[in-house]
């Protein structure tokens, strides 16, 4: 795919890895969220979540990270549960951006790209891809909510890992905005990667399935 | 940089940004010695007798100070879910966390407690003594701030929280570190001994609080 | 006369000619002060030589403290008309107040030795020079960690107005504490009551020390100032040179 | 309810959701009058002298200890830009606001100050004054600490800044709240006198304060 | 207009109030932001104000708020600038929610109700017209995003207040959500208030002014 060469051709290869889901129940306090949920990721595929307000997509990717223990029913991430070994396979987007006030996008990036153990030349086109490369120096605190958005989203891809599980990427995003996480997406399942997204926007990726939790209920 | 590096590195930086850095825990312990004669009077005996018990009791408030913004931060910006995604292992990144910051912002402390002692009138050696101890003490206290810390992360008003689960840990540490101060300025050969102690608390608490620190973060997630 | 001299050009032309006189007035005063003080003054009957401490001492104490009124001033000035220089005066006067404070404390406890038999006391005067600094170092430290300009403009002007109260403590903490310091003997209702060998030295460094300190203050005020106008100045040729290319596109 | 009514119960009410409530700044009181005799030692006639001293000191770390949450917390969360449209009179708000959570966590220090001051050997008559002089300085004090942490409100690592903001202006609150407890156990006629002080510039504070601090929220959101 | 009589017939009645923007300029940092701007604003109309991420809608709603001091330009709420006076005529809702993690929306939304001097009584119906009466006894921080931001919309329709300050109210919103935020606001406008939004999102209310902030400059 042409987005690849587009995107950052000197990426180091990506290790693809499937994700499995089967019976999985979720409850939060007495509310039981997700029952008998069963889900199945190929390298190279991408699932929006949609669904409507409190019906547990947030829940769901933080279960499938590891974060909160389901009820009944298994993960599988290759062949490992949500523990740290499988952790080194997902790069997480959560509702908060985890980015600190005083930091640059810079130097927030150079550290993450430090702890992925990932190039640090990676870091500019991307932020080119996302289209903030002006704000690279500016500290975090003061970007707008959607260059916050878009300093996260780089993190997610620097990461360079398989699986994605992103909750709401492009909330705050503009039409441009969307567009570029399009391209993002399109570009990390062509190098054999799979997304999660939870989302209440009309997102238009290339044959992404669609998983309404709402209906599912 | 491997990840353990970066992660000491961007602490110290983090504690730095923002102009605070090491300023702010040697300020608050300025503060703290300098407020405590105003409580307790002029006397110059009274002060010269408590003078290395305050120093120890001044540094443990001043590391307690900036426990609840090291892991609290963390978990209201989302960092702390990334932390646990890294790969990296939990008790080592957080080992290297709060060691990163602990050296970026508590070295002024014994320099502090040796001046604020000669300020209080105690005898140049035990100053001395007290200073050295209070050095061995910064690791254990900082950690088990940090364990503190991490158990409280987000909750409000944490701070009060963590006082009172981190002061009662903190008791050993006190005990020996301050006790190296007070036998030094009795005169007592005991010195040593206290302060040979309050560096294996140290060493105890580094190998051991990193893991239940890093229970306490996942456990805060769920 | 205050909205005058907030004009940039303004102040720049003052700030040029008041330069070098405070510079030259402080160098000749130091340096009449410190002979007069070190070499033509008899020995304290009392306290023999070690009153030539006193010369370097007295003056810096006064000037932590004048310093501080004057960064409660320009905070003021800020607050109320915001006048962005009033802002850059306070910026550049704390850490400057800051070190006169250090230098009163630290002359203050050479004093102390010889004195009192110890480099510190836990008296009232010392006690609250000591927590003048604390208070400068407070200002500094809250300015610096607000990131934006404004933001620490404002809520540094705000502390700087509440923190006079510590120049209430200083003066008054003798009364309300038992002391061992001097009372104060040069100002006083009923005129010093210093003698005049001793009291015309100081004097003179009293001066000294206030112009040096205006030299300071003038001086990193102007630097400060221009620094703000060559980045306006930046900044509107970046925003022109982005319209050009808007035109072309 | 009016509007001022609202906010002194709403705070009163959040300070005790989540568990804490009043236990948190009275164990903190009592953790570090705890830890104070263990870092300067058991001497009985040593305690007995610092014991007035030391209850105001810990009291004012204690009221330290919550500053950087009451009006953080509003900065973070976006409750301040909603108070400020509130049409609510600033100044009036913030002093609802102090109160609120003043009233309903502080007042244990003064019970606990009088128990710790018997546990440290101090006559029944010089705890009393003493306990007295805690509870007249607590407006101030936590009127301080408030104007300190809305200026600081949203910093990171806000409460080492607060705590060296504040100290300074606590001072005269500490001078006369501690020498309230000292002239008493030595015997001095300025006891009262030293009380009568604390509540004036308590008063004073209550007065001046809530535009202080009204400001200072302000100009931190612009 | 129908929908009045569907949220809460009985809201004491609104006192209509202007806006009037005029040669507004902004700059944050070294940056300007928004330069020469007018916006003039009568009882019963909508706003909706879009642009690229960064370009200054957050900033120029906070402006009007009177939380930014302009660079030039005038804001008049009625006769006032945006002091405290003028200040009891506005609603906001900014990025953040306003919510305290241990509040029920049911404790919030009465203490705001008592600062605003509105009617308790309004909060049932209003939790009702959003959907989330059934979640009025969980604690905020429980909340999903949805949720929460919903708990917010209700805070701002509960002041009964003139004009409304909606910066990105339907990000976190499902399709239905933001169905009852366009109904929500519609018997806003039917009652004489009038509302500014900056979104990034396609909402459909019934002629609302649209101001794209990205071709303004
Ligand atoms: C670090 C220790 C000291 C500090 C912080 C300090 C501070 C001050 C201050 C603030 C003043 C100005 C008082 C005023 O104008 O009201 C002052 C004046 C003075 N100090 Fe000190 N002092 C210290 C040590 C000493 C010592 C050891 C002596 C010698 C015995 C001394 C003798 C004086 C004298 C004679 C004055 C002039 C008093 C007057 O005219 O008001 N000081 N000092
Ligand atoms: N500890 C808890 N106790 C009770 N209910 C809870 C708890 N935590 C979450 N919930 C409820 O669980 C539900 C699921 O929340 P979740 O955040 O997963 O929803 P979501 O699908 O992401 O919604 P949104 O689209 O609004 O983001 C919500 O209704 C929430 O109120
Ligand atoms: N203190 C500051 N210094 C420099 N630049 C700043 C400062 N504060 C904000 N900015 C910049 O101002 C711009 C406007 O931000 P604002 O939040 O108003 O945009 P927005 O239109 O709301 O964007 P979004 O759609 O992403 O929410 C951003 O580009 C931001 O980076
Ligand atoms: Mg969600
Ligand atoms: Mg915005």
């Amino acid at each position: 795919m042409s987005s690849q060469t587009q995107i950052f051709p000197d990426m180091p290869a990506l290790c693809p890895e499937t994700l499995c889901v089967s019976g999985l129940s979720l409850a939060r306090g007495e509310l039981t969220l997700v029952r008998d949920f069963n889900l199945d990721l190929a390298p190279g595929e991408a699932v929006l979540m949609s669904g409507p307000n409190g019906t547990g997509k947030t829940s769901l990717l933080r279960a499938i990270a590891g974060f909160i223990r389901p009820e009944a029913g298994t993960i599988r991430i290759g062949e490992h549960p949500p523990t740290i070994a499988a952790a080194e396979r997902l790069a997480w987007l959560g509702h908060a951006d985890g980015l600190k006030p005083g930091e640059s996008p810079r130097q927030a990036l150079r550290f993450w790209a430090a702890m992925a153990g990932q190039p640090r030349k990676a870091i500019l086109p991307l932020m080119r891809a996302l289209a903030i490369e002006s704000v690279i120096d500016r500290p975090a605190g003061r970007l707008s909510r959607g260059q916050q958005r878009r300093t996260a989203l780089v993190r997610v891809a620097l990461a360079n890992r398989p699986i994605w599980l992103l909750d709401e990427p492009a909330g705050p995003l503009d039409g441009g905005g969307r567009a570029r996480l399009a391209d993002l997406v399109a570009w990390h399942r062509s190098r054999g990667g799979s997304v999660i997204a939870a989302t209440h926007q009309i997102l238009d990726w290339p044959d992404a399935r669609r998983i309404d939790l709402g209906t599912h209920r | 940089m491997n990840a353990l590096g970066a992660v000491f590195a961007r602490e110290a930086r983090l504690a730095w940004a923002g102009g605070g850095g090491a300023a702010g825990p040697a300020a608050f312990f300025l503060a703290a010695i300098t407020l405590a004669p105003l409580a307790i009077g002029p006397a110059p005996d009274l002060l010269m007798a408590i003078g290395p018990g305050i120093m120890g009791f001044a540094a443990l408030l001043s590391v307690l100070q900036s426990a609840d913004r090291l892991f609290g931060d963390d978990h209201a910006d989302g960092t702390a879910e990334l932390y646990l995604l890294s790969g990296a292992t939990p008790a080592w990144l957080v080992l290297a966390k709060v060691m990163g910051q602990a050296v970026a912002t508590l070295w002024p402390l014994p320099v502090i407690g040796l001046l604020g002692a000669l300020m209080y009138g105690v005898p140049v050696e035990t100053a001395l003594v007290g200073a050295l101890a209070l050095l061995a003490a910064i690791p254990a206290l900082s950690l088990i701030a940090g364990f503190a810390g991490a158990l409280a992360a987000g909750i409000r008003r944490s701070g009060l929280l963590i006082a009172l689960i981190a002061t009662p840990m903190m008791v050993p540490v006190l005990i020996f570190a301050a006790g190296a101060g007070r036998s030094a300025f009795e005169g007592d050969e005991r010195a040593v001994a206290n302060l040979l102690l309050t560096l294996a608390v140290s060493l105890g608490t580094t190998a051991l609080t990193p893991f239940g620190i890093a229970g306490a973060i996942r456990s805060r997630l769920g | 006369m205050l909205s005058y001299f907030s004009n940039p050009q303004r102040f720049d032309q003052l700030a040029r000619v008041l330069i070098p006189i405070f510079g030259g007035l402080a160098l000749v005063l130091l340096g009449v002060g410190v002979w007069l003080a070190l070499f033509n003054s008899p020995p304290d009957y009392q306290q023999g030589e070690t009153i030539r401490i006193m010369y370097v001492h007295v003056p810096a104490a006064y000037m932590a403290m004048a310093l501080y009124v004057a960064l409660a001033v320009a905070s003021f000035v800020y607050f109320v008309w915001r006048h962005a220089l009033a802002d850059t005066a306070a910026e550049v006067i704390a850490p400057i107040g800051a070190v006169f404070t250090m230098l009163a404390l630290f002359t203050g406890s050479l004093w102390g030795k010889p004195m009192w038999g110890t480099w510190w006391e836990w008296d009232a005067r010392m006690t609250s020079v000591l927590v003048l600094l604390l208070v400068y170092l407070g200002y500094m430290a809250l300015r610096a960690a607000l990131e934006d300009s404004q933001q620490a403009a404002r809520t540094g002007a705000i502390l700087a107005m509440a923190g006079i109260i510590n120049l209430v403590i200083v003066k008054f903490s003798v009364d309300w504490w038992s002391s061992l310091h001097q009372p104060a003997s040069v100002i006083r209702l009923d005129g010093p009551t210093i003698h005049s060998s001793q009291l015309w030295p100081l004097a003179i460094m009293a001066l000294a020390y206030t112009f040096l300190a205006g030299w300071l203050v003038l001086y990193r005020l102007r630097s400060q100032a221009l620094r703000r106008r060559a980045r306006a100045l930046q900044r509107q040729r970046d925003q022109l040179a982005r319209q050009r290319e808007e035109a072309v596109s």
